[in-house]
């Protein structure tokens, strides 16, 4: 393996773009974009070793990078990958310069910052994949903030104040909470240990008492279950998806969803693990009324983005119910769902976003037929729409199903409730594909409609290919996965097994 | 104390700064036509002087007046941190005094003796250089709150800053006299030591005068039920004299407080934790709410600092190390973002309009993208999201509540923080997602001086809130020796 | 005489002085009460100091009514500048900021 | 050669991937030329795999093909993996032989459509899927060509999506069939829970060692899938409106192959349906009700591709009689059987509509006998099949039915005498719209008469193949005498049970001819009656028709099942969500809450800043009230 701290380069080089970006002048738009176009693709690149280097064999994180950052507190500058944190990096970095391709033409106001905020951006989600000091996470987790509130507050539609506003205080309720539990967890274990730190490694090998696994785990848990996001808290997502642009919306739902997600994964299923089987009926429930609920308030929508964005919340629905079904399936296929969600509900808002470019519209009303006019647009839509309601051989369709089949084996009821969504979603989507897409023209404006530029087909096709590869060959992502969920449940186990043992309170577990 | 020790170094930076003051006096009355700009550096050579000599006094304490003055980490760290908000009050005031205000050569010198009191108040180890301390800021800061003569809110705000101050005051001094009446001393140590052997609530009497002087100290942090006056006097001061308010005089009265809390620590922890406790959460809440309604963006950032106050209050309440090293970066980092946010109004006022509305604010991404940018990132540190230091300090310091058990009251600090965001975020909406009005004033020209300042308080903050560690470090040093 | 009749004809002071600024509309009126506030504490004081047997107190006078003094001269230059901005010296009508 | 049994499905994806992506540049022949040829490399594939197959012993003819390992996590795992015994040889040599004709029609069909490209690359996509659910080695394989099939008919169905009633067609199509799919699917959970594995042999040789209920349930829930797919009671609504498809496509997709999809799963798992009797018996009963309902309907349809839809189902119910009552390689046999004279009638519709620029009402037609005799011939082969006439295949098919209908130990008489008067409809039905169709005046509109023709050659020619194949197709089974089909399929259906359990429990080979006999006359009556109805006398239907008239209403509106499903499902369930859950529930209580605290916090400081009144002595007091409330607690404290 190398030496070169790769992975603190792949974090680190977008926001590097970002500062050279600061020194060009704001009338250079193509350079700019040139500039920001080659950081994310090489961001990319730089990330592909992590990928095919990646150790499948072993839960252990690799990768790693560890200096002493504050002293005085115990925080670290510690970085690393895992099976579970290996595949969201990908999917972040795959992203990066596809949502920089998709504004090409799009951004008509101070295109300088908007690139800005967009490499920012992924340097704030990237750290927050990678980082393994919970000190450095919550940096990451919120600074991440500042940007996504800009590119929907400065760039975003007619309601987009208060979208932005609405994002950022919604997302600040739960991480703000998050922050006095990461601070109750960090003197509690060091009075235990004798060590103060940060060190994710060191908090999680800790076992804490019941008592205060449950509030720190309904602390962390409301942070994450708010950026999932889960019903009932999911009301800021429709908002911010429908006002902010496309870029916004893909890197929203393409991987800010899923911080909240993985976060259950990296910490309060590890750090909390009797607390976690306590709520676990709970998130179930919530889970799956999400599935339901969000599919039917989906099928309702006049707005095609807003309908996606209800579908995200279906759709995270899956992931969070295969998560907290302590299966190997569930939990493969939540984080493969999350992938997949990813790819399938960017590419969604990318294609309405393609559309709303040429019709400054997304009301499904004002369309109609507009298979005809535009088939290669139909043709990507057609498909990232089969992708999104699961269709089998499509990405979506492994990640519901290993999600589902591992909930059946832990509780029957939520299974099948949760399995009734899958008619739902075709029935959302497909109800809102026909009345867009199919059907004469009825509109003067949409026979005037251009066919998807080489550029659009650019960003497009990638998706699309990876949407068909986890569709058809699932194996290599979920085997890059395996070891670490097998040792992450592992561990559920032996800690769940090991406070219940009596008179053995509080067990402060070896590294 | 034992004998009278006297040491030079102890004093030093207070009489360079008292030098520093009458010296411009004298030069404004004997140069009139001094150019200003000259007058300026002049004062910040001579606070660089008075920074160097404060720092003096770091490695080891040194005693003046027979322990009535201690030079030592605290006094050390705090002095820095009063002569870097006054440097910046100078550079933000020097375009403004040249504009608005002729008697630039009093303004200087009378920050300057501000100043000078504040380091009065960190180093005062007896309650009677702790009063003249404050009482030497006070009054020259009744006198700059004032200083636009022609202006009614100016006279106003000094006139109610003023009579409340005197008012304060008299409660201090009672408290004062009830203090040394029990323990027949003002000196901080031999209190200390009536309250190990007798206890807070020793004597009624003791715990009155305690309580008096908490009245006083409350007035001078303005927090709740003693704030009132804040928002009105930081609304009609000039902006710089704002700042230097919310940010030096705020530090001095904690300063002093501390010293106070220190000494009344060392015994069994009761009495007055629950207090402070119940001032604290109130102080953060009212701040906090009332600011939600204010479209004066001055008024706004007074309501801000009152809850600041509120937040920084947790430190003193948890009274450990990380509490005491906490406030410190909480100040050093407030200092930073409070000057820089007034900075920038300060910035983009023209003597006959004050930058201060939230419709001014309007659009001023695209007109102003300097001013813009720097005010976001302050209300971002205000508001203590990461990686700015804001973020860094609030973390440091509701981690040493935590440390001490005060949960609950942590939690409360943090929903407040979250309604605090609200305003903070409603500036920023302000001047990035709207357009700007037809009939907005126009901004002033660029002020280079102020524009140093507010980028080097941008620098601070946000090298503090990305490479903390060497601080807090130092800090930790320092409230160990405390201790 | 006791101590205890210093200090309460003190704390008689002190209250007057209290209520007077919470009362009076005059500005020097209300200012004059806080003179009398300061000097019930200067009262105290050097009761106390008779009392602990000790100058500190006393000292301590000594700078409260320097102190004194310097307000004085700032607080009047005040009121004669609001005086003649606004012609009134009524605290209650000088309330431009509020809320 | 077995490891190239995935060129099977390969071809025709190929085929789609050419088509789709390189379409618009070619020309209709190469895409119809390379459309049909794909299709016919996979036939060929089948072929020759299928005469090695048939050089192995009866109990060792399985061919498996493991790709790569698809999925695998924990003890889950499923592989891409393909299974060539008997029963899918049948399949695939059904599937790619009749799809192969298919495509040849449809390349005169279709030609001069601007969809053509698109039209080849569907029909290929589809075969591939097809052949993937028919091929598939295990649960999951057998599930992705299953919805995969859906997808094509969706896609197909819609194929002319500019007109909405054939997108909603498609729609509906879709989304009833999801809702299938979803009893399927829990029924892959259930059998990986208790099972452990998708795979077909480790799930079938154990299956008789789980408890009855959960074969039971596993059982019904993929009969629901199959009821979705095979379009029956009570999911059988969205077949008759997939009609809108180009002909071809009903020819395929929603007569031959697709909607068999059914069947074939339940004979597929018939090791685990012989041991519920409950799951049996309600195969049995909801074939039948099917059947008899859909030829009901058919009666009255007055839409040429309606009836045959109907009878579609109708037949379809036929076979799930026969699964239900274990005759697993009679249904197979009817599955065959039926996809030839099915496609064939189909294709045959699609060449009387090609000839009458589209139309399809049969009051319009009439007299055609003559004008396209080929089209008739073929036609009235396909009518003489379906109507179980000797010695057409559907006759050997149907009676095999209707015989161990009775003489299964799951039959039952009462199976029989529907089935038999079942079988006496469909004559009716069918050749009452043969006899409507084809003789007496024509009543086809002047314009569009000047235009009848008869169809290319391309269309014809697999016509004829196909009323070859209806005409001589049943004799590959002839109980008794020569039933080498079942004698080739039932090593698949007896691998893992035991075969005494299927022994005929009662009934004779005497009773067998009786029966069949019945069956003659029944269909004889039926088409008689039709000969009167609608040549000699037809004045006689409306008359009928009013005198029944609250029966005919029924059943012209088909039961009015699609309006009830309207009604008391779609449309209070959109209602429900768009004005509670969304409108009510997340705009005014969540979002209600979520704003309302703002605006409480807003009036909150709306009020307490009024504690700064700007009056200082207020400030003072506000002071001296703080002092004293802190020497209240130094009092009371």
């Amino acid at each position: 393996m190398t030496d070169l701290p790769l992975l603190s380069i792949t974090i680190f080089l977008p926001a590097i773009g970002a500062l050279l970006l600061l020194f060009l002048k704001d009338s250079m738009e193509q350079l700019q974009k040139m500039l920001a176009l080659i950081v994310s693709a090489l961001t990319f690149i730089v990330s592909l070793p992590l990928y095919f280097s990646f150790n499948s064999n072993t839960a252990a994180f690799q990768f790693e990078e560890n200096y002493t950052w504050i002293s005085a507190i115990g925080a670290n500058y510690h970085v690393g990958i895992d099976g579970i944190s290996l595949l969201m990096i990908m999917l972040t970095t795959f992203l990066g310069p596809l949502v920089v391709l998709s504004a090409w033409n799009a951004v008509h106001k101070s295109l300088k910052g908007f690139l800005i905020s967009l490499l920012v951006l992924e340097t704030g989600m990237l750290g927050v994949f990678a980082s393994l000091d919970i000190f450095l996470f919550y940096i990451f987790w919120e600074a991440m903030l500042i940007p996504m509130y800009f590119v929907i507050g400065i760039w975003g539609g007619q309601r987009r104040v208060y979208a932005a506003v609405k994002f950022f205080i919604y997302t600040m309720v739960g991480s703000l909470l998050m922050m006095v539990a990461i601070l109750f967890a960090y003197f509690y274990v060091g009075e235990q240990t004798g060590t103060y730190s940060f060190d994710y490694i060191h908090l999680r090998d800790f076992l804490m008492p019941v008592e205060i696994q449950k509030w720190l785990f309904l602390a962390f848990g409301l942070s994450f279950a708010i950026k999932v996001p889960m019903f009932p808290f999911h009301t800021w997502l429709p908002d911010a998806h429908v006002e902010a642009p496309t870029a916004g919306s893909v890197i929203l739902a393409g991987v800010l969803l899923k911080m909240g997600t993985y976060g259950f994964l990296r910490f309060c299923l590890p750090m909390f693990p009797n607390a976690t089987f306590i709520f676990a009926p709970l998130i179930s429930i919530l889970a799956v009324i999400g599935i339901l609920y969000g599919a039917w308030v989906a099928m309702v929508q006049k707005d095609v983005k807003k309908l996606v964005a209800y579908s995200s919340v279906s759709h995270l629905g899956f992931v969070m119910l295969g998560i907290f079904s302590f299966t190997h399936q569930g939990m493969q296929g939540g984080l493969i769902q999350m992938v997949n969600h990813g790819l399938s509900t960017g590419a969604l808002f990318l294609i309405v976003g393609m559309i709303y470019e040429r019709r400054h519209t997304r009301m499904i009303e004002d369309f109609g037929g507009l298979a005809r006019q535009i088939p290669i647009f139909t043709t990507f839509f057609m498909i990232v729409t089969l992708s999104s309601i699961g269709l089998p051989g499509l990405n979506g369709f492994v990640g519901e199903f290993l999600v589902l089949l591992g909930t059946f084996q832990t509780n029957v009821t939520l299974a099948v409730l949760a399995t009734s969504g899958v008619i739902f979603a075709a029935v959302y989507m497909l109800w809102m594909f026909k009345r867009v897409m199919f059907g004469p023209i009825t509109r003067e404006e949409n026979k005037r409609l251009t066919d998807l530029s080489k550029r659009e087909v650019a960003v497009l096709v990638p998706i699309v290919v990876f949407i068909v590869w986890i569709g058809v060959y699932a194996q290599p992502f979920l085997g890059k996965m395996e070891k670490s969920v097998d040792s992450l449940l592992a561990q559920l186990k032996a800690k769940q097994t090991a406070l219940v043992q009596p008179g053995n309170e509080i067990i402060g577990g070896g590294e | 104390m034992n004998g009278f020790e006297f040491d030079w170094i102890a004093i030093a930076p207070f009489l360079i700064l008292s030098v520093l003051g009458f010296a411009v006096v004298v030069l404004g009355i004997s140069f009139p036509k001094m150019y200003r700009g000259t007058l300026g550096t002049i004062v910040l050579v001579g606070f660089a002087v008075a920074f160097l000599a404060s720092l003096q006094s770091w490695d080891d304490a040194r005693l003046a007046f027979g322990g009535m003055i201690t030079a030592d980490k605290f006094s050390s760290a705090f002095s820095c941190i009063f002569i870097l908000g006054a440097t910046l009050t100078i550079g933000l005031s020097i375009n403004q005094v040249e504009e608005k205000y002729l008697l630039y050569s009093d303004y200087f010198a009378l920050v300057v003796f501000a100043t000078a009191g504040m380091t009065l108040m960190a180093s005062g180890t007896n309650l009677l250089t702790l009063f003249l301390g404050l009482e030497t800021l006070s009054i020259a800061l009744y006198v700059l709150a004032g200083f636009r003569r022609s202006n009614e809110f100016a006279l106003e705000a000094s006139f109610k800053y003023f009579l409340l101050g005197a008012f304060a005051s008299g409660f201090l001094l009672y408290g004062i006299a009830l203090i040394y009446g029990i323990t027949g001393s003002t000196d901080l140590t031999k209190i200390s030591a009536y309250v190990s052997s007798e206890g807070i609530l020793g004597s009624k009497m003791f715990f009155a005068g305690f309580l008096l002087l908490l009245v006083g100290f409350g007035f001078k942090i303005s927090v709740f039920p003693f704030h009132l006056w804040a928002p009105d006097v930081y609304q009609g001061a000039p902006t710089p004299i704002s700042a230097f308010m919310a940010t030096g005089s705020k530090a001095a009265g904690f300063a002093a407080l501390m010293r106070f809390m220190i000494a009344m620590q060392s015994t069994t922890q009761s009495g007055w934790q629950d207090i402070i406790w119940v001032i604290a959460a109130a102080t953060m809440i009212l701040g906090n709410v009332i600011a939600l309604r204010q479209s004066n963006v001055k008024r706004m950032l007074a309501y801000s600092s009152i809850a600041h106050a509120g937040y920084i209050l947790i430190g003193v309440l948890a009274g450990n190390t990380i509490g005491s090293s906490g406030i410190i970066f909480y100040l050093l980092t407030y200092t930073f973002m409070n000057i820089g946010a007034f900075g920038v109004i300060s910035y983009l006022s023209t003597a006959e309009h004050e930058f201060i509305t939230l419709s001014d604010f309007r659009g001023l991404a695209s007109s102003r993208p300097f001013a813009a940018i720097a005010m976001a990132a302050f209300m971002f540190s205000l508001a203590g999201i990461p990686p700015l230091a804001g973020f860094m300090a609030k973390f440091y310091l509701f981690s040493a509540g935590v440390k001490a058990g005060y949960v609950w009251l942590v939690i409360i600090a943090v929903v407040t923080s979250m309604i605090s965001l609200y305003y903070y975020l409603g500036l920023v909406v302000q001047m990035f997602m709207r357009d700007k009005e037809a009939d907005v004033a126009a901004t002033a020209p660029l002020q280079p001086a102020v524009m140093i300042a507010i980028s080097i308080a941008m620098l601070a903050i946000l090298i503090l809130g990305i490479f903390p560690s060497r601080w807090v470090s130092l800090f930790q040093d320092l409230a160990r020796s405390l201790m | 005489m006791p101590i205890e009749y210093y200090l309460i004809v003190a704390a008689i002071l002190f209250s007057i002085g209290v209520l007077g600024v919470l009362t009076r509309r005059n500005a020097i009126i209300v200012f004059l009460c806080i003179e009398l506030m300061l000097n019930a504490v200067n009262l105290t004081l050097v009761a106390f100091s008779n009392h602990v047997q000790n100058l500190d107190g006393q000292v301590f006078v000594f700078f409260v009514m320097i102190v004194a003094a310097a307000e004085v001269a700032v607080g009047l230059a005040l009121i004669v500048a609001i005086f003649r901005q606004k012609e009134t010296v009524y605290v209650d009508e000088i309330n431009l900021m509020k809320w | 050669m077995q490891d190239y049994i995935w060129l099977i499905p390969f071809f025709p994806l190929l085929g789609f991937l050419i088509n789709g992506l390189l379409g618009k540049y070619l020309s209709e022949k190469v895409i119809g030329i390379l459309g049909s040829a794909m299709v016919f490399l996979s036939f060929s594939t089948a072929v020759v795999l299928f005469f090695q197959l048939t050089q192995l012993d009866p109990e060792n003819r399985l061919f498996i093909n493991t790709l790569y390992t698809w999925m695998a996590t924990g003890s889950f795992s499923a592989d891409v993996a393909f299974r060539f015994d008997a029963l899918s040889a049948v399949m695939v040599l059904v599937v790619t032989g009749v799809g192969f004709l298919i495509h040849v029609y449809s390349i005169g069909y279709m030609h001069g459509d601007r969809g053509f490209a698109r039209f080849f690359s569907f029909l290929n996509l589809f075969t591939f899927a097809m052949l993937l659910l028919v091929l598939g080695n295990n649960f999951l394989i057998m599930f992705l060509g299953w919805e995969g099939v859906g997808l094509c008919s969706y896609l197909l169905i819609g194929f002319w999506y500019e007109n909405p009633e054939y997108a909603y067609a498609g729609n509906k199509a879709f989304i009833v069939n999801r809702i299938g799919d979803f009893g399927f699917l829990i029924g892959i959970f259930m059998i990986f829970g208790y099972f452990g594995s998708l795979n077909f042999d480790t799930v079938l040789s154990a299956a008789g060692m789980q408890p009855e209920w959960v074969i039971t349930t596993i059982c019904l829930l993929l009969f629901v899938g199959a009821t979705g797919k095979s379009a029956q009671i009570p999911l059988y609504v969205w077949l008759p409106d997939a009609m809108a498809g180009p002909t071809p496509v009903s020819a395929l997709i929603h007569a031959a192959t697709m909607v068999t999809a059914g069947v074939y799963m339940i004979c597929r798992t018939s090791a685990m349906y012989v041991l519920s009797e409950v799951a049996l018996s309600v195969v049995a009963i909801i074939g039948l009700l099917t059947a008899l309902m859909a030829a009901t309907i058919a009666i009255t349809s007055k839409d040429i591709k309606k009836v045959l839809a109907y009878s579609t189902v109708s037949q379809l119910g036929y076979m799930f009689l026969a699964a239900g009552v274990g005759a697993f390689a009679t249904a197979i046999f009817h599955l065959m059987t039926h996809a030839f004279f099915k496609a064939l009638m189909f294709l045959a519709a699609g060449s009387v509509m090609h000839a009458l620029s589209n139309e399809t009402n049969i009051d319009k037609m009439g007299g055609l006998k003559n004008k396209i005799g080929t089209t008739y011939r073929t036609f009235w082969v396909g009518g003489l099949a379906i109507s179980g006439i000797l010695p057409f295949a559907g006759f050997f098919s149907k009676d095999e039915i209707l015989w161990k209908a009775f003489s299964s130990p799951f039959g039952s008489t009462v199976f029989w005498a529907v089935g038999t008067l079942i079988a006496g409809l469909t004559a009716f039905y069918m050749w009452r719209m043969i006899y409507t169709v084809f003789y007496g005046e024509s009543r086809v509109d002047k314009e569009v008469a000047l235009h009848i023709h008869e169809s290319p050659k391309v269309m014809t020619v697999p016509l004829i193949v196909l009323a070859a194949l209806s005409t001589v197709g049943g004799l590959v089974n002839i109980p008794h005498y020569f039933p080498m089909f079942e004698h080739f399929l039932d090593p698949v259906f007896m691998k893992y049970i035991n075969p005494a359990a299927f022994e005929a429990s009662h009934g004779s080979f005497g009773l067998e001819l009786t029966f069949a006999a019945i069956s003659l006359v029944v269909a004889f009556t039926g088409i008689w009656l039709a000969k009167v109805m609608y040549v000699q006398r037809r004045e006689l239907p409306d008359k009928i028709a009013s005198s029944v008239k609250g029966l005919y209403t029924l059943l012209f509106n088909k039961y009015y099942v699609d309006e009830l499903y309207d009604k008391i499902i779609v449309k209070p369930f959109v209602k429900v969500s768009d004005a509670f859950f969304y409108a009510f529930f997340d705009v005014k209580i969540i979002d209600g809450i979520v704003n309302g605290s703002a605006k409480i916090m807003d009036s909150i400081a709306g009020v307490l800043r009024r504690s700064h009144s700007g009056v200082v002595q207020f400030y003072a007091l506000s002071l001296v009230v703080g002092a004293i409330a802190l020497f209240g607690y130094l009092i009371f404290g």
